[in-house]
């Protein structure tokens, strides 16, 4: 175990110790400034990584976890996994901070929270550092779960619970659908290895399950980040307190379907299958997200859907890098490594901005106690600094210079722009809706931007509306969204710092042919003439603030679309739906009524031995190993069969206990004749026991109304009853028909000489099969300690219990 | 014999897929007979004399299934008894011995 | 209701019983060689007593047989199982059962098994389940 | 010769069976099913009686002598049930 | 020969019947209940053992030459089994101290509670069809009786169709014990592999092992599994969880016992018919998870959809997917038993089992409720839980096995029971608080310790899996190795 797994498993510890922190604190302390130290620590470790990396250098540790089954807790850190360790921990460090100052520490219940966020992060590292598919999606779930009870937080609302619910059904299902895709890759190649299966790669392509466990493995990745048509869940996760709506649900969670895409593309990408998928999905969803964000009135919605929309962006970067493995080397191939530099360069940007503004809207919240964008309205005097913040993440979200969001948005459109002229995977003729796609989305980024910022901090004061007095937030509110919004600019102005010690190694964990510095390169700066990208950013701005201006005059559009059409509402539905009628199908076959399940039993019985009977033709008839019947004998059958028929249709109950009775004194007579005798004997006595049981118990109870059963009820019985008796004939037959083997019973023939006893069956009984005989002696006694409480004991009603007498 | 089982299990059965308890478990009780009668045929029938030692030379037949069937009447007995006070329990407490009503409340 | 007399039913039953038993215990030691054994006098002995109870009363025969049939079936288990158990002691498998002749006096040579220890115990069990079965039910009414 | 009148009085024995079978069926009175029950007890003895001859064999003796005992009790057990109502009574002098 | 092997049934055979002896003494009753569960369990860990290193342990009873008398027979996946079995009906017991009122226990029901446990335990070892028989009646009987202890309206309703149910398929067993005898002359599950591997599995026989899978699936809730709900919502709930956590799985280890040891010639068509039920199983069993607002309806269907599960593995007849199933099956009957027992107690505190009708449990009951949390993330199979290793190989063995429906259905019912559970999680344990410590009906005091136990397993069981990774492998191995089995048996002998 090295520094690098136990550095994964603080959080987990961390989490345990945590309740007992809180204890010891909580009215002094917030619990939160102990937290602190997990992320910071773990961040500051990580540094010491990015020189190694940046060489192009890769570091591999592996802890036997289940190595029986090679399952093993595998680290493995390249550039990809480093940044979004990175990510996780410094994000985390900042919204912890932030929390300190959100949560109230004598209100809130903060060690759960605590707990949750701990979890969360611990199973976030394991994922994005673990080589090991299996224990991947381990932490992979681990993160949905603790989603979950972040998400519910504030578990006496309604609609957390729903929230919460809602993304743990839509991520687990595709957990789910990312473990069956594992398990197929795994069987394709034999091992659980990330590594040791992109060594493989080759031999997998014509294998027939490469494309279904593909097409598994993103649709984990989409439920995850919420591609379409999977988003529905996030804007609903917004219920969660708001520094966790900044970590999860933009800078890290929803990242991990991005980081599955960017992980598996080496093994996937350079198919066709890879990059419509995946491109076209976050296509897809870029607009989608998009389109949607400027309906929002509630700013954190707006925000999930703006996140959607990133992510989409992400995501469509990815599939047109992807192209580049199609080629290997040379200079198409690096045109679109460009795509994948930009995925992870946007990755890290839209964290830094869509953090901080999330955190803007924390504190929004927070001042003015609402998110509605209808009932705020100049706050730019009131909070002059948030102002500032939002200005900062809202224009670099629209793309606008000079913020980073400016650069990653220009590389977008170089990205889309070749990928338009790519000459595979039939994009001859479909390429360029890509561009056009990309544009659209832009123009409506710019719109939704434009309306955080504006539509907050501008306009008209509406006091009346809010429920506090607003003023600016507490300095250690600011300081996290000050640090990101600080990010957001030196980004800007030093990109090549980053690209050169963190995108690029990224870049080479995804498109192995570049995993050594040196093989490309990449500059991003932020002026590169007049080419198509700075026109395309140009149209952005102009048509996003003429629509922005006018958006009151279109934006009923939105209303045209029904919500019945929505995935929302099919969600809704379906789970409704499906509630409703999962209870009526089984309310209709688990009536309750026994007959109704015997129905069901014979008949399953029926057509399962009877269908193989036919099936198999089994029956196979064999009259040599029947015996003769004497007349004697037909006259006992003859009579044994009248008993059974007057059971049958006597009706009162004596009639039929006596029949019954009588039947079995017939039954032992033939005991006789088969030389039973002892047989016989018991028979004789059981009988003569269980007939008095009969009439002590039934004889006082009124006679059997023979109610007229309708036609059906009788016809049905008698379809099963001589179903269920021809084939245990049938069987019968057949079976005395096929003696394939000499019994074993010959053996007990020397019973006398073995155990010292004449009667063999005696013998068998003590002493060949002795155990037989004790518990069945053992069945007898539990029996009647059974009658013995059945009878005494009555426990009326519930709970309370009095004995009766 | 089988024919005879046969048709024990199919009026057994009948009896089982009626409504009334009583005759639900007389019903049993004649499937009971029927599967002994069919585990003494499937042991080979009259092949032999008594399975007891120093009463003839004859061969014997097969021994095993009686014990078997000894055993399983035990049991079935042990069973039918305690199921014969389960449903005097049942009607007493229920005030029925129709199944139909004995459904139950699907929320109980 | 009128007082009952009884008294033919319980002169017969008295003789009765006690052939019943008598016969039964005959059934339960010619089980190893003749049909019988324990299963059949257990039950033999438990119809002498049905007999009994039928005659006269619970309580009566209560008072006269202070037996709790149920820790009778406990007991008979019980010697089943520990007939096995002695297999175990003696370094052989459960339930193995030993048997050998002797030479005892009045009755010559006598096969003695532990099968029959064994059968005492399914005698046991089975008369102890019985008649808690029939007490168990008489009692309810 | 002494086979063939075995065999005979076992098919008037059946035939003695079907009747009270019938008997035991059709009631009408329970003295008469009880009456009907007794009889195929007897009926019982005497067939295993003669199969034991049939089959040359003395294992059955034990049989006979249970069927008769069980029809004992089951004769004193009906009487019993039709004077009092009670088949085992709790206690008899209160 | 192994005397240890018997242990596990006589031990709490003669526990109970001492305890039947002194009935007033209720103290005897648990002290007595507790040394012979667990000395059924320490005889489980030492036989493990001696499985893991001189392999299978055999008992012929008698000492008679295997396929004349009764023999035991403890391989790798019996002991484990046995093991569990153990573990759980501890936990259950110690449950039942707590909870299950003088008026059960002074009428026998800890020996009752033992006597049902031995049955289970015979059941896991013989090695003979009509001994299983016995051992399952043994079961059986004392099932009846524990649902009925008590005697309340519901228990008799329920009880009676219980009851019946098992009469029935008992009567079925026997039916296909006499077939089985007419054919191959043998009862001894070594002696029927030999002989039906010699003519090979015959039409008819085929046909007979298909009515034996119908009888075990009656008992085992396989796709005949109407008579559950009803009957485990029935009794006490330390009871319904022993139920929950035994009386199937002994179905389903009959169903793995036949089906890999004699009845394996057949694949296309016995197991193929195996995971078709399984299937149905699972879809119905989910289907009625999700449609009930009511705990114990819920956790009922639960249990069949675990089922289906663990018989997919077998369906599969690979070794993946037999390792999933030996994994799952332990796992199964942990967390089952884990649910049953908190749901009970949920019950048992808020005095009703509707969830709309409770609520913000979690303010006064923390620990119930994140118990109840895993509980429900391990039923579900959710990493790293115990369920998870068993879902994964299940899985990949219905893959390999190019069943992709079974292991799809198998995934997405896991899903259907994670929501079904994680249902009864929000509704009861979160929203506003309104019920008062004071106005709760019952108490969790004293029951916590087994709960406790058993989620700790389920932890445990999921993070150190390579423990029991070894025994699970042995167990596979024997159950794909029939000849292993059969050698095991007639020590090198060949069988006549």
């Amino acid at each position: 175990m090295s520094w690098l797994h136990i550095m994964v498993l603080v959080p987990f510890l961390f989490a345990i110790i945590v309740p007992v922190i809180y204890r010891m604190v909580t009215p002094r302390i917030h619990t939160g400034w102990f937290v602190l130290i997990v992320p910071s620590v773990i961040f500051l470790y990580l540094l010491k990584y990015i020189p190694i990396v940046s060489n192009g250098d890769s570091v591999f540790i592996s802890v036997p976890w289940i190595p029986s089954f090679g399952i093993n807790y595998t680290t493995y850190i390249d550039g990809l996994s480093l940044v979004f360790g990175l990510l996780i921990t410094g994000i985390g460090a900042l919204v912890v901070l932030y929390s300190i100052y959100y949560l109230s520490k004598l209100k809130e219940s903060l060690h759960n929270f605590y707990i949750y966020l701990l979890l969360f992060m611990g199973a976030m590292l394991g994922l994005v550092f673990s080589d090991n598919i299996l224990v991947l999606y381990v932490f992979w779930e681990l993160t949905s779960i603790s989603s979950f009870l972040l998400i519910a937080y504030w578990y006496q609302r309604e609609k957390s619970r729903y929230g919460a619910q809602k993304s743990m059904n839509i991520t687990i299902f595709g957990g789910l659908a990312m473990l069956a895709g594992f398990i197929m890759l795994s069987m394709m190649t034999e091992t659980f290895s990330i590594r040791e299966i992109i060594n493989q790669t080759d031999s997998i392509y014509e294998h027939s399950l490469f494309l279904p466990a593909m097409i598994l493995l993103l649709i984990g990745a989409f439920t995850k980040s919420a591609q379409f048509p999977f988003s529905i869940w996030l804007p609903d996760a917004m219920e969660a307190p708001t520094p966790i709506s900044a970590y999860l649900h933009s800078a890290t969670m929803v990242k991990a379907g991005i980081y599955l895409v960017a992980r598996m593309t080496p093994i996937f990408g350079g198919t066709a299958e890879w990059f419509w998928l995946v491109s076209s999905a976050g296509l897809v969803t870029l607009l989608y997200g998009s389109l949607n964000a400027v309906k929002q009135t509630d700013l954190k919605a707006l925000l999930a859907y703006s996140t959607i929309s990133q992510l989409g962006l992400i995501m469509s970067l990815l599939g047109m890098g992807s192209a580049s493995l199609y080629y290997g080397r040379g200079d198409e191939a690096s045109m679109y490594a460009a795509a994948v530099l930009a995925a992870i360069f946007h990755l890290i940007n839209h964290s830094t901005f869509k953090g901080s503004l999330f955190m803007v809207v924390g504190i929004i919240d927070h001042e003015t106690g609402t998110r509605d964008i209808r009932r705020l309205g100049g706050l730019m005097h009131l909070m002059p600094i948030s102002f500032t913040l939002a200005i900062i993440g809202g224009f670099s979200m629209a793309g606008l210079p000079p913020f980073n969001g400016f650069l990653s948005k220009e590389m977008f459109f170089t990205a889309v722009l070749n990928a338009s002229d790519m000459s595979i995977f039939s994009m001859e003729s479909l390429g360029v809706i890509f561009p056009v796609i990309a544009w659209a989305a832009s123009v409506f980024t710019f719109i939704y931007s434009m309306i955080i910022i504006f539509k907050t901090f501008t306009g008209k004061y509406k006091p009346k509306k809010l429920e506090k007095a607003v003023h600016e937030a507490p300095v250690g509110m600011l300081v996290p969204p000050v640090i990101l919004s600080s990010l957001v600019i030196i980004i800007f102005f030093f990109p090549n710092v980053l690209s050169q010690y963190i995108l690029k190694p990224a870049m080479g964990a995804v498109l192995p042919a570049y995993s050594q510095p040196g093989e490309i390169e990449i500059k991003i700066s932020a002026w590169h003439g007049w080419n198509a990208e700075l026109f395309m950013t140009i149209g952005v701005v102009g048509a996003g603030a003429l629509l922005y201006l006018y958006l009151k005059k279109w934006i009923g559009i939105y209303s045209i679309y029904p919500y019945s059409m929505t995935f929302n509402n099919f969600y809704n539905q379906g789970l409704g739906k499906m509630e409703d009628m999962s209870f009526s199908l089984t309310k209709r076959y688990m009536t309750g009524y026994i007959r109704d399940y015997f129905v069901y039993i014979f008949t399953f019985l029926i057509i399962i031995v009877g269908g193989s009977l036919f099936y198999f033709d089994g029956a196979a008839f064999d009259a040599s190993n029947n015996a003769p019947v004497s007349i004697y004998e037909g006259v006992l059958i003859i009579s044994m069969l009248t008993a059974a028929l007057t059971v049958l249709f006597s009706k009162s109950r004596l009639t039929a206990i006596v029949a019954v009775g009588a039947l079995g004194y017939l039954v032992s007579l033939f005991f006789v004749i088969f030389r039973a005798p002892d047989l016989a004997l018991t028979q004789l006595v059981v009988e003569t026991v269980t007939t008095a049981l009969f009439l002590l118990c039934f004889y006082h109870l009124p006679e059997m109304r023979r109610k007229a059963e309708r036609v059906k009820f009788r016809m049905t019985n008698l379809v099963i009853s001589i179903g269920v008796g021809a084939i245990v004939a049938i069987l019968a037959l057949s079976a005395n028909g096929t003696r394939l083997f000499k019994p074993i019973a010959y053996y007990y023939e020397n019973s006398y000489e073995l155990a010292g006893a004449r009667n063999i069956v005696n013998a068998i009984l003590v002493d060949f099969r002795g155990i037989d005989t004790m518990l069945e002696i053992f069945v007898l006694g539990i029996a009647s300690l059974g009658v013995y409480t059945l009878v005494k004991l009555r426990i009326s009603g519930r709970g309370k219990s009095e004995r009766a007498k | 014999m089988s024919l005879l089982v046969g048709l024990f299990f199919a009026i057994g059965t009948y009896l089982i897929l009626t409504k009334s308890l009583l005759r639900i478990i007389l019903g049993t009780s004649i499937i009971s007979h029927g599967v002994h009668l069919l585990i003494l045929t499937m042991g080979g029938l009259k092949t032999g004399g008594p399975p007891l030692l120093g009463l003839q030379d004859l061969p014997f037949t097969d021994a095993l299934p009686q014990a078997l069937i000894l055993t399983a009447i035990v049991i079935n007995f042990a069973t039918t008894a305690l199921f014969l006070v389960l449903s005097y329990r049942a009607y007493k407490v229920l005030g029925t011995d129709d199944t139909d009503q004995m459904r139950g409340n699907h929320d109980e | 209701m009128k007082e009952p007399n009884d008294i033919i039913l319980h002169a017969v039953i008295k003789v009765a019983v006690v052939i019943i038993l008598t016969f039964s215990i005959n059934l339960f030691f010619s089980g190893h060689h003749n049909p019988g054994g324990g299963f059949i006098g257990g039950l033999g002995f438990s119809a002498a007593l049905t007999l009994l109870f039928l005659a006269f009363d619970i309580e009566t025969v209560r008072q006269n047989i202070p037996v709790d049939f149920k820790v009778l079936t406990a007991i008979g288990v019980l010697i089943a199982v520990f007939t096995g158990v002695g297999g175990i002691v003696f370094g052989e498998p459960f339930l193995t059962q030993a048997f050998d002749y002797f030479d005892i006096p009045v009755f010559g040579k006598t096969e003695l098994a532990t099968a029959v220890l064994f059968d005492v115990g399914v005698a046991l069990a089975v008369i102890g389940t019985s008649m808690s079965i029939i007490l168990s039910i008489g009692d309810d009414h | 010769m002494i086979e063939i009148i075995l065999m005979l009085s076992l098919g008037f024995l059946a035939l003695s069976m079907m009747a009270t079978i019938f008997r035991l069926v059709i009631g009408p009175t329970i003295p008469d099913r009880v009456q009907a029950l007794d009889i195929l007890g007897i009926n019982l003895i005497s067939a295993v009686a003669i199969l034991s001859v049939l089959l040359k064999t003395h294992a059955f003796m034990e049989v006979i002598l249970l069927i008769g005992i069980l029809s004992f009790i089951g004769t004193i057990a009906f009487a019993r049930f039709m004077e009092r109502g009670v088949v085992i009574e709790r206690r008899r002098h209160k | 020969m192994n005397n240890l092997i018997i242990m596990p049934i006589i031990i709490p055979l003669i526990a109970g019947m001492v305890m039947v002896i002194f009935r007033r003494n209720l103290k005897l009753h648990k002290i007595l209940s507790l040394i012979a569960l667990s000395g059924s369990g320490i005889i489980a860990v030492k036989l493990m053992g001696e499985n893991k290193n001189d392999g299978i342990q055999t008992l012929h009873l008698g000492d008679w030459k295997p396929p004349f008398g009764v023999s035991m027979v403890a391989d790798m996946f019996s002991s484990m089994m046995l093991l569990i079995t153990s573990i759980v009906a501890v936990c259950c017991l110690l449950y039942a101290f707590r909870s299950i009122g003088e008026e059960r226990e002074s009428h026998y029901f800890y020996p009752l509670f033992l006597f049902l446990i031995t049955g289970v335990n015979g059941s896991f070892i013989t090695g003979d069809l009509f001994n299983l028989f016995v051992c399952f009646e043994v079961m059986l009987i004392s099932s009846y009786v524990l649902i009925s202890l008590g005697g309340t309206k519901v228990q008799l309703r329920e009880s009676i169709k219980y009851v019946l149910t098992n009469i029935i398929s008992s009567f079925l067993f026997l039916v296909a014990i006499a077939y089985i005898y007419a054919i191959t002359g043998t009862l001894n599950f070594a002696h029927l592999s030999v002989r039906v591997a010699e003519t090979g599995q015959s039409g008819l026989l085929t046909i007979i092992s298909i009515l034996l899978l119908v009888i075990f699936s009656l008992k085992a809730a396989l796709f005949l599994f109407f008579w559950l709900p009803g009957s485990y919502s029935a009794p006490p709930t330390a009871v319904a969880a022993v139920f929950a956590a035994l009386l199937t799985k002994v179905g389903i280890y009959a169903i793995f016992r036949l089906f890999t040891l004699v009845f394996y010639h057949e694949p296309k068509v016995t197991h193929l018919l195996i995971g078709i039920l399984g299937a149905a199983t699972m879809i119905l069993g989910a289907i009625g998870a999700v449609a009930h607002w009511d705990i114990k309806n819920i956790l009922a269907y639960n249990v069949i959809i675990g089922v289906g599960f663990i018989i997919a593995g077998l369906a599969s007849f690979s070794i993946e997917g037999l390792t999933g199933s030996v994994y799952y099956m332990i796992h199964d009957i942990i967390v089952k038993a884990l649910i049953f027992l908190l749901g009970g107690t949920i019950i048992s505190l808020t005095g009703t089992g509707k969830l709309k009708d409770m609520s913000g449990l979690i303010r006064n009951h923390p620990y119930l409720g994140w118990m109840f949390f895993i509980a429900a993330l391990s039923l579900a199979g959710i990493p790293p839980l115990s369920g998870f290793l068993g879902k994964v190989f299940i899985t990949q063995g219905t893959f390999e096995a190019g069943y992709f429906w079974l292991g799809a259905i198998g995934l997405l019912t896991s899903l259907m029971a994670l929501y079904s559970v994680i249902k009864i999680f929000m509704n009861c344990f979160w929203g506003e608080t309104f019920l008062s410590e004071e106005m709760e009906s019952g108490t969790t005091k004293g029951v916590m310790f087994p709960i406790a136990c058993l989620s700790l397993l389920t932890i445990l069981l999921g993070l150190g899996a390579e423990g029991i990774s070894a025994y699970t492998q042995l167990a596979v191995q024997t159950l794909m190795n029939p000849e292993i089995y059969i050698q095991a048996v007639f020590g090198g002998e060949t069988a006549p």
